[in-house]
């Protein structure tokens, strides 16, 4: 069963990426552009064929390893 | 010699290089990323540090600089180019040379001394080494994990491009002496017309005995001829 | 809203400080003023706490430019060359956030050098951590190294030395220390205090968001519709900004524009205006709408307490917005004016063209509470243990438990994560005694380095207190430096409890002495309370970061063997002093007695001499002998280097575990050409210095006569096996 | 109108990242783990009503500075 998983940082936090990316963006003349924010995505396959089972798998792969629930939110999708 | 060090928002080797440069005997100018002009130069090094603090892919945005047009446009009729560390990425993400540099094998920053061998020493970058002559040269990177597809592979070995590659103390190029998964180890590379020079270690940090070894100074004597 | 007892208690207030403002005030405080006054009242910003005892440290000298009271201390490096340096804490946010933590710790001491207008050459840190086996250890080690090096790395500004260290006494609660050195010209060097009537106070660098709002917030939001969108968050460090602040301000530093300049750190805008005006003795005015913000409506007491990182407050001097502004611009960052200095002596904030708060300063500086905290002194402890008594084991044994323990491992799975090398002035890394440090251009050098031994502080504050500031005088020693001034970071528990206050003052009182007596003055620091759980506190810390110079870079000092049938002298006395010694933690798990005495006449003497040495070019290599001995010093001057050694039977003490493994202090090993040794033997004895003859460097083996002899590559893999297995 | 974006490493280019927090996570014990991949999520808002047209603009970004199109594949969705 496969799964994608959107990390995004929580808002409020500083993220210098995106505004790095966003300010580079409108130099070059993107100007309709109104906000952009960068996150992770994650693809993940697990050995598991009932979804109820699967997803918590996948969710606990993101609280132990892939996401900093200090700063980042997630989302888990089935693909 | 004239050269022109290109500074980015980001950049931190650029004062090295050109100490380095200075001490070769080049005439050296600093050139801000929003210039639209590059003076005359025989050499042109883009240098290395985190340009825009490596945000999205290390390189990827001082690629799009007003300046970069003028360093492709110089490049195309023949200029030198030398790209280090942060800089080879940028050239990587202008095109001017191919492939592209991954995060470390081990996702961690490495900065240590290691050593690399010469491959071609027939080029105007390395002509004042042996071919086969081992070096030892400080890296200091987070992306020196080069990777090309096999095409470009070939080419890289039938045309001589590649320029130098990590290896142990010994010259044995292995696995073992492969610090961040290099693409066949490779540390250096050049465009198909020699002219570019694209590498991960930092030649300008080894010209001065009171800090390591010289084993850059011929790098940046080679360009003297 | 009304100011309850409850808000107040969320504050961190006690009722008596509550009591004591609305006494300054005249008046009951508003929600704003309230939040300022938690912010510049909390032990961080005022010392509350420590004030009276940090008063006694000796920070004079004619090496001194500037001691503590500034952003960082300023000493004089000879020439037109001042070296500014400070450490600080940032303990907390990083058990929390570890690599958030420990990036904005390094982002934070560097914004306290360069603001006084050095610029920062190197990054040291001191790091401590639980035991490897607890759960969260590994993850906190990951985090904290590679903060500290993405922060360093990516600003371009080499880490060139620290401390790594492992103990259970800060399971829940680590250690992040993080200190910075600049260099700056003698006469461009840039203070914080304001002067003049209705200047502009410029806000520069990142918008505000609404990071790290204290404790204070959490409160805040209780009274709040929309409690959850207000949760306090943690700050995230922008090193790429903070590179480009740096470059902005030192830029604008070339000409005079600036009165003055202070980066907003811990309270930001609050304690960076406060600090501005009060020492200056003026009034400041700020409208707080014209304040940058990253996030839409933020209220006053939001912009007032926001930490965000990589900001700075200037006092310009008139007329010179423009240029100044052209320079911010040129770096792509936020230029705006947003008060102005005023003669009323208060703290005024406007907001939308209305008072929103209005504090006289000295109620936020001066008039700041300082206690005098009770404290019980510490008795002398006895040891329980007979040497004869416990299980015998073989020297070889006891070494490889010693070198192979985390705390003695090797760091470079450390120190390759740091840029060691940028800025092109780096002479001896991390992994010597100090790290050295050219200053650019020049034929001089700077040593550095930081120190501390909480076993020997616990068991005996004041021996521990002594002994640190020896052992980091030590060390800049034998890389052939003289010790100028030292830095330090208090890290403790609770001060409300009185036997953790009775640590700290001793401690202090030992750093005091030994300073006093080496003439190693104070020139900045920054104290830490309440480092521990419940009633669990961490062992008293004090980190000690010294900066020492070398006049001439000829051949810079290092403790790696360098020739084959070098003499190996010892020089000072050894007892065999076991109690708290690592021999016995690592190999019988006690931890017991007394530390080892400092005795500061033979500290000195012994140093000194040293030094003239060095100086008279007759040393090859030298190290100094603290945790583990004899023979782990020596050990390690095996380490990467192509000689062994082979050292002869003691003479005297009869015991071979004490001899070789006791921690007696003011020892050091030399290594001496041969030839040298009628003329080293001559001053040494002219200046009453004990010593003895221990040995002969050789190759390949490091070898006692009739005890050991191991292969110095092998013992450099036991050395290096720790961390790449963890 | 706002657009999400993924970004991901083509099939034939190295995931150094990819493959160590794979490992990672089997040393965890998570063991029904199939396989992992980690790329780079964006999330664009962009001020213009035509569907087309933004998505057009979406993508000119993508091309012009948020992909390498020589090591990374991209998937742009209205959200
Ligand atoms: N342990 C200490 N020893 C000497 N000076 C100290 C100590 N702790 C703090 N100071 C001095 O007190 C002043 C205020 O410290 P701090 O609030 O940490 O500075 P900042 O506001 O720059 O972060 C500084 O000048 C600092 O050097
Ligand atoms: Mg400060």
């Amino acid at each position: 069963m496969k799964f994608s998983v959107t990390v995004t940082l929580k808002k409020d936090v500083l993220d210098p990426q995106g505004t790095v990316v966003q300010n580079t963006l409108v130099d070059m003349g993107m100007n309709n552009l109104k906000s952009i924010r960068q996150g992770k995505h994650f693809e993940i396959e697990v050995n598991e064929n009932n979804q109820a089972n699967a997803v918590k798998k996948v969710d606990e792969m993101c609280k132990k390893l892939l996401v900093n629930s200090i700063i980042e939110d997630y989302k888990i999708n089935k693909i | 010699m004239k050269s022109s060090v290109i500074v980015f928002p980001g950049s931190n080797c650029d004062r090295d290089v050109a100490v380095a440069l200075e001490k070769m005997q080049f005439k050296n100018q600093m050139v801000w990323h929003k210039e639209t002009k590059l003076p005359q130069s025989d050499l042109i090094v883009v240098p290395g540090g985190f340009s825009y603090g490596d945000y999205l892919r290390s390189g990827a945005i001082a690629g799009k600089s007003l300046i970069i047009d003028e360093v492709i446009k110089a490049a195309n009729s023949g200029c030198l180019i030398l790209g280090i560390c942060n800089g080879f990425q940028i050239l990587t993400e202008t095109g001017l040379l191919k492939g592209t540099l991954l995060r470390n094998k081990n996702l961690r920053f490495i900065n240590k001394d290691i050593h690399i061998k010469v491959l071609n020493n027939d080029t105007k970058f390395t002509n004042k080494y042996n071919n086969e002559q081992i070096l030892k040269i400080n890296i200091a990177h987070n992306e020196g994990n080069y990777f090309t597809n096999s095409n470009h592979l070939e080419e890289l070995k039938k045309e001589k491009l590649i320029a130098f590659k990590y290896c142990n103390e010994t010259g044995d190029i292995n696995d073992d002496s492969n610090p961040n998964g290099s693409l066949e180890n490779i540390a250096g590379i050049f465009n198909s017309n020699k002219n570019i020079l694209g590498m991960m270690p930092h030649p300008e940090r080894m010209v001065d005995e009171v800090l390591s070894n010289k084993d850059g100074v011929n790098l940046f004597s080679s360009l003297l001829k | 809203m009304k100011i309850t007892d409850k808000i107040v208690e969320k504050h961190g207030l006690k009722p008596e400080e509550f009591t004591n403002i609305k006494k300054l005030l005249k008046r009951e405080p508003n929600f704003l003023e309230l939040g300022i006054f938690s912010a510049m009242w909390n032990e961080h910003c005022s010392y509350k706490s420590s004030r009276i005892h940090l008063k006694k440290l000796p920070t004079k000298g004619k090496q001194v430019i500037q001691g503590p009271g500034e952003n960082a201390g300023i000493i004089d490096i000879g020439d037109d060359d001042a070296i500014v340096f400070k450490i600080e804490s940032h303990n907390h946010p990083s058990y929390i956030e570890p690599y958030q933590g420990a990036a904005t710790g390094v982002g934070g001491i560097l914004r306290d050098v360069f603001t006084m207008g050095a610029r920062p050459i190197a990054i040291l840190n001191s790091i401590h951590f639980g035991s490897p086996e607890h759960p969260k250890t590994k993850s906190l080690l990951n985090g904290v190294v590679s903060g500290i090096g993405g922060y360093g790395n990516c600003i371009g500004i080499p880490t060139i030395a620290g401390e790594t260290k492992f103990n259970e006494t800060y399971n829940e609660n680590i250690l992040v220390n993080a200190m910075a050195v600049g260099h700056a010209k003698k006469d461009k060097i840039f203070y914080s205090k304001a002067k003049g009537l209705n200047k502009s106070v410029v806000y520069v660098g990142s918008k505000t968001g609404r990071d790290g709002i204290h404790g204070a917030s959490m409160a805040s939001a209780e009274f709040d519709e929309n409690s959850e969108e207000k949760k306090p968050t943690v700050q995230v460090g922008d090193p790429f900004t903070e590179k480009l602040l740096m470059e902005a301000c030192l830029e604008l530093m070339k000409d005079n524009s600036i009165i003055s300049i202070q980066d907003m750190g811990a309270a930001g805008l609050t304690s960076s205006s406060v600090e501005m005006a009060s020492k200056g003795s003026l009034g400041i005015e700020l409208e707080l709408d014209k304040v940058p913000c990253r996030e839409e409506n933020m209220t006053p007491y939001e912009m007032m307490l926001s930490e965000s990182q990589e900001r700075m407050l200037i006092i310009l001097e008139d007329k010179k917005e423009k240029e100044a502004k052209k320079i911010f611009d040129k770096w792509d960052l936020d230029f705006v004016v947003i008060g102005k200095t005023t003669d009323t002596n208060n703290l005024t904030l406007k907001f939308n063209n209305k008072i929103e708060g209005e504090i006289p300063i000295e109620a936020l500086a001066s008039k700041a509470p300082i206690y005098d905290r009770k404290w019980i002194k510490k008795k002398p402890t006895k040891t329980k243990f007979e040497l004869k008594n416990l299980k015998k084991i073989k020297i070889e044994d006891a070494l490889i438990k010693i070198l192979s323990s985390p705390n003695h491992s090797n760091k470079s799975w450390v120190t390759n994560q740091y840029d060691q090398m940028v800025m092109c002035n780096t002479v001896q890394k991390s992994g010597s005694d100090a790290a050295i440090v050219r200053i650019h251009n020049k034929d001089k050098a700077i040593a550095v380095s930081v120190d501390s031994s909480a076993n020997y502080c616990k068991s005996f504050p004041l021996t521990g207190g002594k002994q640190i500031v020896c052992e980091n005088w030590r060390n800049l020693i034998s890389v052939g430096a003289k010790p100028l001034a030292i830095t330090n970071c208090l890290n403790f528990g609770n001060p409300e409890n009185q036997e953790i206050m009775g640590e700290f003052a001793e401690c202090l009182e030992g750093i005091k002495e030994s300073c006093n007596f080496l003439n190693y003055p104070v020139v900045s620091g920054n104290v830490s309370f309440y480092n521990g759980t419940n009633k669990k506190n961490i062992y008293p810390t004090p980190v000690i970061g010294g900066v020492g110079l070398i006049k001439t870079l000829s051949t810079p000092m290092s403790h790696k063997f360098k020739k084959e049938n070098s003499t190996l002298i010892l020089i000072g006395k050894t007892f065999g002093h076991l109690e708290q010694s690592c021999f016995l933690k690592e190999n019988y798990s006690i931890i017991e007695g007394m530390p080892p005495e400092i005795n500061l006449l033979n500290e000195k003497n012994n140093g000194e001499s040293l030094l003239k040495l060095i100086d008279k070019n007759l040393i090859l290599s030298a190290h100094d002998i603290s945790s583990g001995g004899l023979i782990t010093a020596l050990s390690e001057m095996t380490f990467t280097s192509d000689f062994g050694a082979k050292i002869y039977k003691p003479k005297k003490l009869t015991n071979l575990f004490k001899y070789f493994f006791g921690e007696d202090q003011a020892r050091y090993i030399l290594e001496i050409k041969t030839q040298n040794l009628t003329k080293v033997e001559k001053i040494l004895k002219e200046s009453n210095i004990y010593y003895e003859n221990i040995g002969f460097t050789q190759e390949n083996y490091f070898e006692i006569e009739g005890e050991l002899k191991i292969n110095t590559k092998d013992l450099f893999k036991i050395n290096n096996q720790w961390y790449n297995n963890y």
